[in-house]
């Protein structure tokens, strides 16, 4: 006998800086992740960057992704850190985490 | 060097120097510090106007462009009898007018590879209150290469952001942050995105805080990004950051030493020509 | 009413007006909005020039006293050769400067219960840029009486607050929050404690948006309570508040009838007289 | 054969808007708390007052207390929200929650 058990993580994704006009002009979203990716592994950021992508973004990628991260210019924070203090694209994403995907503005 | 005030300016800055962890040492040390601000737009203006009411000694204030009527909405020191004017003089009418004892630079310039050392070595603190990506990047590796910290704002629509940059020992530079420019046409300007004057206005406020913070030994010492989107109902959102990157091509290990501010082409390096609306805008 | 804007009007209200939710529409509304500013002091001369340079139909200035030297360390809109000047025309000056299509209504006088509701009743939106508690319990009470937003801003020190007042239906007057007032003593004015200018001028500058964000809808509707400490690392705190009290003698249910703003002794109610700094002040 | 377990809870508290002057002028403070109070009943935020009062207040207690609550003046933050919508002080405290005690500013 086997036992399946589906485990999601909640997570609340915000975008600022001007990305949000690529999610449907919404800043917050509130999205289900799996807990785990098709290899096994717990769902990291990095996996959660292509998952936005496939899943939330409405238009032109290459405004959001750049070789499989987030393009230059943007910013990714975990908990209102840096995502450069947490393992980056590694860091394994909890339940109720807050991610926040941030373009730089240069405006003045 | 000046080591006491007078009765007029005790009685002009008594209310900040009551302060604590203010005091005499503190107005002494804003009046003998130099603040340069590059770009007297919608940031370079309010930040501009708080130094000089604060009573910092010297400001330089860098912009090559004149007044024009689409600046009013939001470029506060300048005024419609100056329209056509240069914004650095302006600008430095408006600070004789507020405080005449302050000590204004103006260089109706650019600011570029070739004159940016030039400018910004005497001076204290560095205030980026531009529009553009190449110029960040400029301000960011002069101010790596002075050694001075770098009061950095921007804003564009509803949202603002602000970071000290090579602040102390291990602070990061803007390179530390963001190593690689933003595609062109991704670094959207003013004119294109629009801007609500008061958002510059809250930006370019605190740039002049967090300048007169680290001048007179108030400022805590760490790095944080505080980001700013006044629609949202819980506006500021203060962020840590990374410290020091050892692998920064700047301000990293031999970074430094590497560093050729003159012969860098920052235009290039942000991928070709971002359009510039202070110059085509109207 | 004035439905359409002229070319020059375009001109220096583009990089707003292209914003998304203002538009056209927008810029029409804050045209045909009136705002009064009660203090022309650290608070109500950021948050004038951000409301004149936007473009505010009227503006109201309701002020007794005359620009003193101690003044300009945060009061931008005053100028050194305008000490002595009553502060209603100095502001007025400088707004003239700003915008010339802003009409100016000056009051060189106390608000006081006796004047209140007459002066406050034609704007649309109240500023509270105030240095006491009476004053903030008199404003809340018109506020409530004349069904407006009240938009209140406070600075002391190193730290400020943020608060829209009777907002809607259901936001909370300042009574709510506080039915009883402080013990006097213990509200303490920028003479007795100190005041940082740039702290003034983040508030004040805040209390201009929200009355933007209000005039053109682009408002949420809810009421929370924004705390600033500049010295923080993390310096902004954006704070849940409670909804419009049954109980609250003035906004509550039956509270309204019994409100007589004329013949409430605010002074009495906050304990006796507090210190005047703005008269005192030297 | 009886076990005593001592449970305290860990809290945060900020003071602002000149509060903090009263408790040896230092704004934040890292405070373990009682859990349960001698009569039995969990620690709320009424107790939590009278607890600072006795134990990290430097002087002048009429600045914080009026007939053992907060004097008019101050308002009362449980995590980001106004106590009065958590039940005042009835509002049992928390494992890890942040209080703050903050003076309302009048000056402009
Ligand atoms: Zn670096
Ligand atoms: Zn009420």
């Amino acid at each position: 006998m086997t036992t399946t058990t589906i485990t999601t993580k909640s997570v609340r994704i915000e975008f600022g800086g001007g990305l949000e006009l690529l999610f449907a002009n919404q800043k917050s979203h509130k999205v289900d992740l799996p807990g785990t990716m098709v290899d096994g592994k717990p769902t990291n950021v990095h996996d959660l960057i292509l998952w936005l992508r496939d899943n939330l973004l409405k238009e032109r990628e290459e405004l959001f992704l750049d070789k499989n991260t987030v393009r230059p210019g943007i910013l990714v924070l975990i908990n209102d850190t840096d995502w450069e203090l947490e393992g980056e694209g590694d860091y394994v994403v909890q339940n109720n985490d807050e991610i926040v995907f941030i373009s730089t503005l240069h405006g003045g | 060097m000046t080591l006491s005030l007078s009765l007029g300016e005790y009685q002009r800055y008594g209310r900040q120097m009551i302060l604590s962890g203010f005091g005499l040492q503190g107005q002494i040390k804003l009046k003998q510090s130099s603040v340069v601000v590059v770009g007297a737009g919608g940031l370079g203006c309010p930040a501009l106007q708080y130094l000089a009411a604060a009573g910092v000694g010297t400001l330089g204030i860098v912009d090559h462009d004149v007044v024009e009527s689409s600046n009013l909405q939001r470029q506060i020191l300048h005024t419609e009898d100056r329209l056509g004017v240069s914004k650095v003089a302006s600008a430095a009418t408006a600070i004789r007018g507020i405080n005449s004892n302050v000590k204004v630079d103006a260089y109706q310039e650019m600011i570029s590879p070739s004159n940016a050392v030039g400018i910004l070595e005497s001076y204290d603190v560095i205030l980026d209150c531009t529009d553009n990506p190449a110029t960040r990047y400029l301000l960011s590796d002069a101010a790596v290469l002075l050694r001075k910290p770098l009061v950095s704002g921007a804003a564009q629509r509803y949202d603002g952001q602000l970071c000290v940059y090579n602040l102390g020992e291990d602070g990061p530079c803007y390179r530390c942050l963001f190593p690689k420019a933003p595609e062109p046409g991704l670094a959207s300007s003013c004119e294109e995105t629009g801007i609500l004057g008061a958002v510059t206005g809250v930006i370019g406020n605190l740039q002049a805080l967090e300048a007169i913070k680290i001048i007179t030994g108030l400022h805590d010492g760490t790095t944080a990004l505080l980001l700013y989107s006044a629609l949202s109902h819980s506006p500021f959102r203060s962020i840590r950051v990374r410290k020091k990157q050892v692998n920064c091509t700047v301000c990293g290990t031999g970074g430094s030493a590497a560093l050729d501010v003159v012969n860098t082409d920052y235009i290039a390096f942000c991928g070709g020509p971002t359009r510039d609306w202070v110059k085509t805008g109207q």
